[in-house]
């Protein structure tokens, strides 16, 4: 309506910037928009996708963009390179990442992947992730294989080349690999010994914080809203998603729905409520980086994040 | 008439050839030979091509369309220019040839967060990306079209006190374009590739981006979907080309 | 006037070294018509190069008029045809228009040109639709059309039956009678040579300059040719010519 | 000798450029105004190249160099053989080209499932993207280049009686080398972007590895290291082939 | 024996159509030496391209010794010398001796060749290192080294002086009385097609093939050019070519 051109001009241009192509996980972005929560805080939000996983990331912290959703990981990881991002608030407060493996290769405990290829994506994560996980079990690293397949995580444990995945998500590479007819199972990273992580967080660039910091908890108040209904009715908060993108690209509704009930619990529960981050995870993350090498120096943890109030 | 017609004539022993292999496709994929997430069967390629038909065409494609046009058409401006400076000057050839070499020698995924950085996820960051893949082809084919001149016309020329610029318009502009169309072929082509490859850095339409987000669900039958009508575009381009070329290249002696 | 002073010109190539010149001296007066005659690789296209300005003597010095000659000057027509293939024969014959800008030979000019060397209806054919003659004939017609004060032919009428030479000869002859251009001229027919010039050079291997007048009245007719005076300085050159063979 | 000295006084101008440059751009980072985690200073780049030398050069640089070796060859002697065949037989012509075009207007990424199946993660994976790259531009400078020769010689020897063979070997071959030449000067660069690109699908060693494990520590001066050596490989190999070029085309009436 | 019969030609490249010669009938015998002439662009080339195979003639047909003529049966020299700019002097004559892989000619004979004609020490040069006459000679030369039995030759001789000239006629002769092979030759020379051939054939602008037979005994004398005979034919070739004029 006209009045809500007028308003328009007042509105605050957000940019945000997803880990990956619009998925379940998104949902509550999509619902709040469509909703107006984000207009009803005098933001304008526009969503963007990246090329390059570690692309948010860097664009935050030159305030290219305002937002990026990325991985608790990265973050640590980027602090640790001095590039100035900070996570303001957690997504999905729990690991997708799993341990992804072929049945058929009789593979029942991580200490069976032994003399087994394992297929990453050009992490520096994936190895020390398996390395914990093996040597927990009492297994030895050095006689398991790491395979860097690039890109394509899927076809390389669907045709065969490796017998499990490290950095396939339980709610995407899994579910796709079982309707595919690919013998898969899944083994959780935290009960074997890596830490707890967030696997997304919201990120900002140190200087958009000091500066903006009251958008981005409006953003943050708005999208709680969000998340809020898609927990109610998580079946049209997926047809919001859905109808927004079925334009142009049909996403398998059956894949989706099945990954938002894997994601929802794990996005705010009664104990940590949705956004919210756990100084203590933060802490054993940071900690389980250095002693595994994967940041060349000890990060300041308390740095890496701020948990608003909204 | 007479064009379409012989071009059917001369196309059909091609037509005639993908018709069998793709009924060889869809044998190999139906026994299981082939996994259809990893090949799907053309049967399925072809209905998810009609599925999607007017997205695929009016959206991914007229967008992919548009980043080559602008992308392709600076890569010639450009690229005939440097070629030119060069073979004017070897000053500006001995600084201009390694860069150009060096832009060509970087993994362009390296560049993506440069691109963005300049450009943002605007249409640019994908026409820069077409530039720099298709210029390249222009600037090596244009200049060594150049320099590729019988000197005995340039002395005729010069006897005559034509100046530097009229030698080059008059002569060895037309004794390029052989050189000079092998290479925009190429280029066309390429520009094409630039495009697609422009659209995975980042993008929310395009036949690039739509085998991408085919390809992360595992749904192969789009990818291929992409595929083919990139293959067609492709396909085409290259034809108007060659029919530029020779219409061009008409009163040659060959 | 036209001067060649201690002219010498050496081809390399790496290490190949040819002294094809050496001290060459030549003066030719404006609106005179010299022949330059000589066996096959003596050098005398070489000369016009270096007339025309596009080699540079090694040593010596080549003036027009007192002043250094440079590239431009004159109208220099190559002893190949060097016909430009992607134009028309009209274009050919039109380029050192387009070159001097100047348009004073227009479209109209040039296509009576054409007719007068027996290639009419030729405009808009492209030189491989040419006989070796008829594109001679257009090498021939584009110098001329360059205007200059100075001609140098590299054989012109190289590859014309007799008739159409004839006729060729005569149509030079009566341009050059109104124009009164200077025309350095290399041929290997010596009829063609005395009946032409004011003077005959015969270019020797050893570098050596030849000079013979050819002191016949203008105009000239055809029957010159068969007049004892004129055979007696014909046999003399061949003499001379022949001459060289040791 | 010779050549060294002519070498440096031709490049000498490239390379005081490139010190300008640099010293410019570690200007323009120290003073904050690029990020160095988007683009590093070169005195960080010049670290991170001498830190990790011999690894960059006797590992990754050699793996790389290995793959485009092998895929480089592999793209003349079949691109040849197929711009031949082409050359001979229209219809082999009117099948293959357009084979040959669908191939270069797929994304490689949308391919790399496929090569996985067929490939693994061998070399072979990377050969047949520096292959696939390659031979685009020497398929079609060598069969543009074997149409390009003036008739008037194949007449002359066809009234020798000589063999289509004959005619090829004695004519045509030599008269394609300047077309055929530009080409492999196109190929060999983008061969090396074929090897990069390959490594991106799955590899454990190489530079483009190299730089896309770099990428994924968010170490900018890594990648860019990285780059420098591939652009400077990229640079020699071009001028190797230039050389080659110059060497063989020596005694043409230019 | 040499035959053409109701031969026809015409040049057509899209729209154009040049119909350049109609019913040509021509007989020669094993060992004649016979010249064409006639004015620039009649079809003389032409005629010389169907015996050699290179174009087809819409109608008649060309028989060598009762077979239709195919390609490879005879020795052909082009108006344009057309030398391999790539291949040294020596390669360039050698080219016939390696299509037909009979090393008939070895390196040493070719050597020799080059030294009759006046370009000994050039087996190593290329093409562009020589002048336009110079030139020639290697073209003549690689026709020669064929070997056929019918030699076509297009103005070999046109861009050479006098005196060059006739020692290369004199060559030819020579060549031509030991191995008796049939020659046609297109020359704009009269003297020189009287001089070498059995019989002149004169081409008319009408596609008319006019024959003149030279009855002069052989082995001919360089004085038969001076004599009344001589002069008399060649006056009467004269004025039949003047009469194309018209
Ligand atoms: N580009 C070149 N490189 C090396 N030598 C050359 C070159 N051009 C000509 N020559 C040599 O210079 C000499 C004279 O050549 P030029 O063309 O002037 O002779 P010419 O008198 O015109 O002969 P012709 O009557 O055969 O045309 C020849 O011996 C030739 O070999
Ligand atoms: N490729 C071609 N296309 C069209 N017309 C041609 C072609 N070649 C020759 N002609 C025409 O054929 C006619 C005869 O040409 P040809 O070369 O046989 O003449 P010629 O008698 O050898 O003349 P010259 O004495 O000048 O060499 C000319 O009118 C010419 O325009
Ligand atoms: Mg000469
Ligand atoms: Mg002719």
């Amino acid at each position: 309506s006209s009045g809500n051109k007028a308003d328009n001009n007042k509105l605050k241009d957000v940019t945000i910037m997803l880990d990956w192509y619009p998925n379940a996980v998104h949902s509550a972005l999509y619902v709040a928009k469509e909703k107006g929560y984000f207009k009803d805080e005098g933001i304008n939000l526009k969503i963007e996708m990246p090329a390059d996983t570690n692309d948010p990331l860097k664009m935050a912290a030159v305030g290219k963009i305002d937002l990026a959703i990325s991985y608790q990981k990265q973050v640590l990881l980027s602090r640790s390179e001095d590039i100035p991002v900070v996570s303001i608030g957690s997504y999905v407060q729990h690991p997708l990442d799993a341990l992804i493996y072929n049945k058929s290769k009789g593979i029942t405990r991580p200490k069976d992947l032994e003399g087994k290829k394992v297929g990453y994506a050009s992490s520096p994560t994936s190895e020390p992730i398996i390395k914990t996980l093996v040597e927990h079990d009492g297994g030895d690293m050095s006689k398991v294989k790491m395979v860097d397949v690039g890109f394509d995580l899927m076809p390389a444990l669907a045709t065969g080349k490796v017998d499990a995945l490290e950095g396939a998500y339980i709610n995407h590479e899994y579910l796709l690999l079982k309707k595919e007819g690919v013998n898969v199972g899944k083994m959780s990273l935290e009960d074997n010994g890596v830490p707890d992580s967030s696997e997304l967080v919201f990120v900002t660039g140190e200087k958009t914080l000091k500066s903006e910091k009251d958008t981005l908890t409006k953003f943050m108040k708005a999208l709680a809203k969000g998340q809020d209904d898609v927990k109610k009715n998580p079946k049209s908060a997926l047809n919001v998603l859905l109808d927004h993108e079925n334009k142009n690209f049909k996403l398998d509704k059956k894949v989706e729905t099945e990954s938002l009930n894997i994601l929802l619990p794990l996005m705010g529960d009664k104990t940590t409520p949705f956004g919210q981050q756990n100084p203590k995870q933060w802490k054993n993350l940071a900690d389980w980086m250095y002693k595994t090498k994967i940041t060349p120096k000890k990060v300041n943890y308390k740095d890496a994040f701020m948990n608003l109030n909204y | 008439m007479m064009k379409i017609k012989s071009f059917i004539r001369l196309y059909g022993l091609f037509a005639i050839f993908t018709v069998i292999f793709l009924i060889a496709m869809e044998a190999v994929v139906e026994a299981g030979f082939v996994p259809s997430y990893i090949i799907p069967a053309p049967s399925e390629v072809y209905r998810a091509i009609i599925d999607n038909l007017s997205s695929l065409i009016f959206v991914h494609l007229k967008v992919t369309m548009l980043e080559l046009g602008i992308g392709f058409i600076l890569s010639v401006v450009i690229g005939v220019i440097l070629a030119v400076a060069m073979f004017f000057s070897k000053t500006i050839e001995k600084i201009i040839y390694p860069i150009v070499l060096i832009s060509q020698t970087i993994p362009i995924i390296a560049l993506s967060p440069i691109f963005v950085l300049w450009f943002g996820y605007t249409i640019w960051s994908k026409v820069a990306v077409t530039f720099l893949i298709a210029f390249f082809p222009i600037v090596v084919g244009c200049y060594d079209g150049l320099r590729s001149g019988n000197s005995e016309y340039v002395d005729l020329l010069r006897s005559m006190g034509a100046t530097k610029w009229q030698i080059f318009t008059k002569f060895h502009v037309s004794s390029a374009l052989p050189v000079f169309f092998s290479s925009l072929k190429l280029a066309i082509v390429y520009a094409l590739i630039g495009a697609t490859i422009g659209e995975w850095l980042g993008a929310s339409e395009g036949l690039g981006y739509y085998s991408r987000r085919m390809s992360g669900q595992l749904n192969a039958a789009g990818v291929f979907a992409a595929i083919t009508i990139l293959s067609i575009a492709g396909i085409i381009l290259f034809i108007i080309m060659s029919l530029i070329e020779k219409r061009l290249l008409r009163n040659r002696r060959s | 006037m036209l001067e060649l002073k201690d002219v010498s010109y050496t081809f390399k190539d790496g290490q190949k070294v040819n002294p094809v010149l050496q001290n060459i001296n030549l003066t030719i007066h404006r609106g005179e018509f010299v022949s330059l005659i000589g066996k096959s690789g003596t050098g005398k296209s070489t000369i016009l190069k270096l007339i025309a300005g596009l080699l540079h003597a090694d040593h010596g010095s080549i003036l027009l008029d007192d002043k250094p000659i440079k590239l431009g000057d004159v109208g220099y027509m190559p002893q190949h045809d060097l016909l430009f293939s992607w134009r028309t024969i009209l274009d050919n014959i039109l380029l050192p228009t387009e070159i001097k800008k100047q348009k004073k030979v227009k479209k109209q000019e040039a296509i009576q040109w054409l007719e007068k060397v027996g290639l009419a209806g030729y405009e808009k054919a492209y030189p491989k639709e040419l006989s070796g003659g008829m594109r001679q004939r257009v090498a021939f017609l584009r110098t001329l059309l360059t205007g200059k004060n100075v001609l140098l032919l590299d054989e012109p009428f190289g590859a014309l039956d007799a008739l159409t030479k004839k006729e060729m000869q005569a149509w030079l002859l009566s341009i050059w009678q109104e124009t009164k251009q200077t025309v350095i001229f290399i041929t290997h027919d010596l009829e063609e040579a005395l009946y032409l010039s004011d003077r005959v050079m015969l270019l020797h291997p050893d570098d050596d300059l030849e000079e013979s007048p050819i002191p016949f009245e203008r105009p000239r007719s055809r029957d010159l040719l068969y007049q004892q005076d004129f055979t007696r300085i014909r046999k003399k050159l061949e003499d001379r010519l022949r001459h060289d063979e040791n």
